[in-house]
């Protein structure tokens, strides 16, 4: 923990005047953002998640409003690799800043698959390994549930990549610093916290799921807690940096997720709403350390 | 041309009322907008400026606009919280919309039939000032639900017969020769558009534009929230659509999402 | 997953016309509430956590409410079983409901040693084992964390104990389920799903946390989607009845999580702002149903 | 005479000013409450009847009680988002108070001095009703702090000098003769009464009687959350004080848990 008084911060070698990050999911590759103007106060923007072959994703209802938070269950849609090398991230060369992409797998040497094609592309800054995706070999239990299996799979990214990555951790899975400690093993060179935890909606009149598939990923400002005891501990435990993501709706939560130990903080949900978030998050930011 | 870049601003409402018992209509002023909405596209309006609920903004049609003054008009049912808090922003304040969103129906050369269910007729003001309507049949569950305002030449059925016939709009689709319209606009629940479109030979489904709707997150096209099943995989109802031709819709599939 | 259309509900073989109980920890021993008139529509008592010698507790604070949710770190201050079964007992055996008490240990066999010198009552109507605290022997970790250690536990209850009890499981280690099934091969009759959420604050113009420990234990209506998820996943791996504990903030809160598979609900925090909340969500749970 | 249990009742607010700029003096209807609350004695009061957040009450001291009018009076400080709330809540609405709490002060016969630092001295109109006060002391950040009304024979000190002499409370005390009070009631931050308590002669901290203050969940006695260190373990601040005579409380254990 350490006081915060300075927005500087730095990540693989470069520095930022912003640890505003735009997790994974929530700004598509930030090409629509740009086109918004919203990424003044941007650091970087890390893509949605990029699978071996396209996806199409679940089928609707994929997000769900309930009174104090978000259920996501959108299956990873995306139009897999190869079309995001070829045609999604030269696009997103001319961004302002610099595009780390979310990587997903269906089994653990998918990971490094995804990786080694994406290293035929100029444009990532990095990656950022998602291991809260469901491991089809083990019946769809999350690759991050066993600290072993994050360290086969951040091995195989390590060997695979030129690049820098980070590990994104699930919350659904036990002890996050032993997690973390397995990824660095095999090699990461940062650790997301975290991921979205497990939430469902039912609907007591009707005995059914407002999402098909029961559970969703559940996304609240009132987990900003939860994110911080978890960002303390990785970070006590791991000598890489640490980028928080989940919980932050005001520039306050952002100085909380620092002051725990975060080098650089993710907004996600909140910029589904205000597509201009960094920014306004920054100024608040700076003003409160006036 | 290139399409306008949505933006995110302060509108302010100045003018509110409830033209039916259960409907509010809210004009805001946002000269932007007013000058570059077309029938169909909406507007994601943030419920309210301070605090963390509701996480997301609400989508809403435009109804209309009237690019002299400036202003621009969404008409809503208060279904749930975010319409009920909405729908008690007074005259004067201002709440952050994001927009022009989406696309739009094609506003083709032609003669139209629009048909609505519900909240489904709140963009036809707008669409009956870019092309030629040559009628309008409206459903509704009563007349406290019925949107004839700024429609033409309105048939229209309400469930419980308190206005027009009494039942449902497919009854009123039922006398309709197709062959008649050159192209047609389609809009409200979706159990009342699946039967509307098997009431229309498939031959001409390409000529019916349908302004679907889908659970939102972000309504800029970012977080695939939004999926409506296709023939070809899933659509975007927030960048794809919401007018989507209504031979592109899986209808079959997006039936089956239905709770 | 279920439609939910009455209140009615049993639990160790009495019936219930309310499904609300008073979750360990935020009602005493029903004692004070019995005084304020606020037993209407309360099932069962859950009592604080019983530990056999007296605890002090931790230094203060040991309560900060947040933006949207409040964190407690009680350090289980209690006056010790035997002056639970000598003094507080006998008094609580006027209740109009029955009590269940809950029971925590510093080591596995404390627990069944609890569990035997409460037996001397004839008050309680049963127990509920709070695995969630922290295994002196495992330097601090849960009981709850290792399934084997909860399994073990169970057993050791088991043998010590003549009358039923539920397995207060954790959220904050893994696999809800897993843990469950551990729990019901020891022998417990019901889960109880969960305790409090590590959670923590921190205050970014110090670099100190709130509560002197650092995290703490974090509850907030806007988890209900966690719990409910989580109550799900227990009840469809178990026999044995759950009860659910967590975010219950309205009568719909309680009516999900019976169709999530709840048989019973446990109502904690809300009960510290409305200590007649019991028979206010049954009262609106009522309506709701009508 | 058995304890009054608290009741939990709707209150409607009666009467809301600002003595001071800083300063918010409420006064509710709760008849049961004005009859039975004894100086020192608090109420939990709701921040807001509809909503999850606050999820606590606010404890505030009760200030003054009028039985004949059947309503009592609250005095704070605006410094959170709880206290704010509740000074928005406007003359005719209502809240649940929850009261009377805890124990207030043993209000004996003979000579009474009351020392008080900026929102401590809040409970002293009612304790002054019920005791011989010969002397007030208080202090304050500045005049704008200082709650003056109700207390007899003032002297005070503001950080300032806004009003009275420019220092702390402690200077004020430096001058007491503590042989010449019977009774010392001590209220206000923790750092001003551990200071004050310093300059008691030891042997007559048992006539000192401090009203301690807690974070606190409940107010009632069950969740432990109120813990003030005392000589022989923790006391509840709720259930056990708020009122504690001085010679009881471990104030090196106290001063440690400040931030
Ligand atoms: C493109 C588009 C245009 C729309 N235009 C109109 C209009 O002009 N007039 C009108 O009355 N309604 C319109 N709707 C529906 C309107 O957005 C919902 O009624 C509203 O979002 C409900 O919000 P709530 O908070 O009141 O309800 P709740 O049910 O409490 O909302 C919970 C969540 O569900 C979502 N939701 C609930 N119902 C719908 C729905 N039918 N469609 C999409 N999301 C929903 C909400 O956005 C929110 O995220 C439109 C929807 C879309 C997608
Ligand atoms: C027995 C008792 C009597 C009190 N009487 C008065 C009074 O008469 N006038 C007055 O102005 N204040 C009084 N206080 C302090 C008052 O309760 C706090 O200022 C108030 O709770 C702050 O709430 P908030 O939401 O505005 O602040 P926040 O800081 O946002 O509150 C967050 C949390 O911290 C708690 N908290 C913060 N500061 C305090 C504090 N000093 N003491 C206890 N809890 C705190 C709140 O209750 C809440 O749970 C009293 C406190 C106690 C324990
Ligand atoms: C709609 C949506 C889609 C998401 N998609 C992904 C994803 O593809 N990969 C990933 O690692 N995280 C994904 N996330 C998780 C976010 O990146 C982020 O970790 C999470 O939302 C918590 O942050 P927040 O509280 O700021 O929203 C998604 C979240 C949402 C709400
Ligand atoms: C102040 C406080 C004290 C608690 N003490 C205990 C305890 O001693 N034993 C236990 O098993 N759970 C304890 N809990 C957890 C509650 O029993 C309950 O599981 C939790 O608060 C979640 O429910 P809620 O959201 O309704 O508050 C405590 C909770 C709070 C807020
Ligand atoms: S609502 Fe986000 S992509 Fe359509
Ligand atoms: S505040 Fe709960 S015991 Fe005192």
């Amino acid at each position: 923990m350490r006081r915060v008084d300075s927005l500087r911060c730095s990540l693989w070698g470069r520095t930022f005047g912003s640890p505003v990050m735009l997790a994974s999911g929530t700004a598509g590759f930030g090409l629509e953002l740009h086109r918004m103007g919203c990424l003044e106060g941007v650091a970087a923007v890390v893509s949605k998640g990029t699978t071996l072959r396209p996806r199409a994703g679940n089928p609707p209802p994929r997000v769900w409003e309930t009174r104090m938070g978000l259920l996501n269950s959108i299956g990873l849609a995306n139009p897999g690799v190869h079309h995001i090398v070829r045609e999604v991230l030269p696009e997103a060369d001319s961004l302002p800043c610099p595009v780390i992409v979310n990587v997903s797998g269906d089994t653990e040497e998918e990971f490094a698959e995804v990786v080694s094609l994406l290293e035929g592309s100029p444009v990532p800054f990095g990656y950022e390994v998602n291991v809260s995706c469901p491991n089809v070999a083990r019946g769809g239990m999350s690759f991050g549930a066993d600290p072993l299996v994050v360290e086969r799979v951040s091995a195989l990214v390590r060997s695979a990549s030129s690049r820098p990555f980070s590990v994104k951790l699930t919350p659904n899975a036990g002890d996050m610093a032993e997690t973390a400690m397995a990824a660095c093993a095999g090699g990461a060179d940062a650790i997301t916290v975290c991921n979205t935890f497990l939430g469902m909606k039912v609907d007591w009149r009707t005995g059914r799921p407002a999402m098909r598939r029961g559970v969703a990923g559940y996304t609240s400002p009132a987990l900003l807690p939860l994110v911080v005891a978890s960002v303390h501990a990785v970070s006590e435990a791991v000598g890489v940096p640490v980028l928080a993501s989940g919980g932050v709706s005001r520039a306050e939560d952002l100085l909380e997720l620092m002051a725990a130990g975060a080098e650089m903080v993710q907004v996600g949900s909140l910029v589904l709403r205000r597509p201009c978030a960094a920014g306004e998050l920054l100024r608040d930011a700076g003003e409160l350390l006036r | 041309m290139a399409e306008p870049v949505p933006v995110d601003a302060a509108a302010e409402l100045v003018e509110a009322e409830a033209p039916l018992p259960c409907v509010i209509r809210q004009t805001y002023r946002l000269p932007s907008l007013a000058r570059t909405a077309v029938p169909g596209q909406f507007v994601q309006i943030e419920v309210q400026e301070q605090g963390p609920f509701p996480m997301t903004r609400r989508p809403l049609t435009v109804s209309d606009v009237d690019p002299s003054a400036g202003t621009f008009t969404v008409v809503f049912e208060e279904v749930g919280g975010g319409t009920r808090a909405l729908g008690r922003c007074g005259r004067g304040e201002s709440r952050r919309v994001l927009g022009p969103l989406g696309r739009g129906y094609q506003t083709l050369p032609g003669d139209w039939l629009l048909i609505g269910g519900g909240m489904g007729a709140a963009g036809f003001p707008l669409l009956s000032r870019r092309v030629d309507v040559r009628r309008t049949l409206l459903g509704a569950r009563d007349a406290d639900h019925l949107l004839e305002a700024g429609c033409p030449n309105v048939s229209c059925a309400t469930e419980d017969g308190s206005r027009g016939s009494c039942g449902l709009v497919t009854a009123l689709c039922e006398g309709v020769d197709w062959e008649e319209y050159d192209h047609v606009a389609l809009c409200g629940p979706l159990a009342m558009m699946e039967a509307v479109a098997r009431l229309i030979p498939p031959g001409r489904l390409d000529r019916v534009q349908v302004s679907t709707e889908s659970r939102m997150a972000c309504g800029w096209g970012v977080c695939e929230g939004c999926a409506i099943p296709a023939v070809d995989g899933y659509l975007k109802c927030c960048t794809d659509g919401p007018v989507i031709a209504a031979d592109r819709i899986d209808w079959n599939a997006w039936r089956e999402t239905l709770p």
